[in-house]
């Protein structure tokens, strides 16, 4: 079956993404395909390559980096969500006029249509929150 | 953006969320406002604390944040026109029709269990 | 001691457990989605009311305001703004903040 | 249709408000700290058992074990663990998540 | 780090929120283990969910995130001795103290009351 | 009188920043001092830079960088929990081992000590969170 997948927190704030990381990649392992993953809200968080945790704990979003380029999933932050918080790759970084930016590898930043097409592509929709 | 046409869903956008204690009803509407271009089959639930998100005469000013409840009011020219609230979460709350900001459909608890069943995909907010 | 509520009563349990902790001459100032708790008519009023008889029970009014509830809250709560905020964290001793 | 609620029922009316709305034939699971709705002789426990007699009740197991409940776990209450989640998300025809 | 001494404060860790679905309760932790080093009057409440923090058996190997309950057992070390959980909280969700990692105090409701009124400093998690 | 403040969330999702911001100028207004904020949890992301909120809604972060910078504040991020949440200085960048720093200006980054000392210097403690 084909999962689309919504994220709306943040990092080790809330285990949203610990849940969604979890169910992805049990849903991979049975051979499901994995549409899209949309961060939104806080979720955007997520995809922030300078996230430092403690040595004895898990690098959430290292995790979802590997697991992108492991399956080629689809790991989309939502763009105008990412701009209220403060997460911007170099083209964003540029239009907003920020002398830095902070992207992490396997993400992309792009619209809300594609939480809207992957909610009419999916088989499955999955929300994963506060 | 309409590789999707052909395909129509029904997609219920579920809204429990009071307004600005929280962002999350505010970026809500920014979904159900860009989903209007999917040209699917879509509906709101107000239910919950979702239901203040209609409250009648929201004034921001000393709060210093925008007031959204009038783009509410322009879901209409969207083509969002089944907006539905909970009956029961009204009476909770104390609110009747004439606290909201638009005119809805109230709908009983069960009436929304029935709803929610028919749908074909739920976004949670 | 000032308590503050900042959640509704409908989502969560915290305006319940302020005013079943708090104590007779402690005063409750009810803040961002607190508000709620405030309001006529709803089925929290009853116990909202029984507790303003030992304790002073405030509002902020930024957030009743942009919440559009104005015209609902319960008589004998006072609207105060982000000055009276302050003034009360300066007249009671220390603040509990019911996260 | 399966429901999944991620609350502590102590703390929100998540779980009730699924209880409430969730139709006979449904599915609930308990994720995160919904799990907590799932313990033996709580103040919830009577409604979560009177809903199991129209719905099926499920709890993930890392949030039950994280939390040292297992032996706290109300009978009739089926543990899935990811992949058992996996495969109710495609059992039932869509989610409903009580965020 | 002690240009604080000859001030000192009663202060009270409040837990109010279970471990694990949110990071509150370990991010508390921390900033207790921390406080050690100041040598003030602190006591710890677990009350509403916050009981739950000291609930034995946790294993989060599955979860795949760092069990940190047996940190309470250090907490001695740490000269943290006032550990206090309020008995309503206890019984509403089916717990006794000998679900507990650690011995404490149990306080009625109006203990806690009066506790909260004696403290200088409440900090809230 | 001495204000401590701590504050537990980030910027736009929670209105937690909103109302310690909207408390902190009254207090000021009235001529009381401010000891610091410490920010803590989630509330570190209130020091990144990076954001671009729309055109018609506040800058959070920018308006806690101008009211340091007005009133002296002391606006500071505990380092743990901005290590685990991506919020870095330049010194932390380097010291991370990361290529991109991303705190804004009037913040300082520092251990959880400065919020114990907060609250026994201050006279009144206020925490604003979720």
């Amino acid at each position: 079956m084909k999962f689309g997948i919504m994220v709306s927190e943040g990092p080790y704030t809330h285990q949203a993404a610990d849940t969604a990381y979890n169910f992805i990649a049990a849903a991979l392992e049975k051979g499901h395909e994995i549409y899209r993953v949309f961060f939104y809200h806080d979720g955007v968080n997520n995809g922030t390559r300078l996230t430092t945790p403690p040595q004895d704990d898990r690098n959430i979003v290292k995790r979802w980096s590997e697991l992108a380029e492991k399956h080629e999933i689809d790991l989309v932050l939502c763009v105008a969500a990412a701009q209220r918080r403060g997460i911007a790759d170099a083209d964003e970084s540029k239009r907003n006029g920020k002398d830095a930016d902070n992207m992490a590898p396997g993400f992309r930043i792009s619209g809300l249509g594609q939480l809207l097409e992957a909610s009419i592509q999916a088989d499955r929709m999955v929300v994963f929150g506060d | 953006m309409e590789e999707t046409a052909g395909e129509i869903k029904k997609i219920m956008y579920v809204n429990r969320k009071a307004p600005y204690g929280t962002i999350y009803a505010l970026e809500a509407l920014e979904v159900v406002l860009i989903g209007a271009a999917f040209e699917q089959d879509v509906m709101m639930i107000f239910m919950d604390d979702g239901v203040f998100q209609l409250k009648k005469e929201q004034d921001t000013k000393a709060l210093g944040v925008k007031n959204f409840s009038p783009t509410y009011r322009a879901l209409e020219m969207y083509d969002v026109e089944k907006i539905y609230v909970e009956k029961e979460s009204m009476e909770v709350r104390g609110l009747t029709v004439d606290d909201l900001i638009i005119p809805v459909e109230v709908k009983s608890n069960e009436e929304v269990t029935k709803m929610m069943g028919e749908a074909d995909v739920l976004l949670n907010f | 001691m000032l308590h503050t509520v900042n959640k509704s009563p409908f989502d969560r349990h915290s305006l319940e457990r302020c005013l079943r902790t708090c104590a007779s001459g402690n005063a409750i100032l009810l803040i961002e989605d607190g508000v709620y708790g405030g309001i006529k008519g709803s089925i929290i009023e009853d116990k909202v009311k029984d507790a303003m008889k030992d304790v002073k029970i405030y509002a902020l009014e930024a957030d009743v305001n942009s919440r559009g509830i104005k015209n609902h809250i319960m008589d004998g709560i006072q609207l105060v703004d982000y000055s009276g905020f302050v003034d009360l964290t300066t007249e009671y001793d220390k603040v509990q903040s019911w996260l």
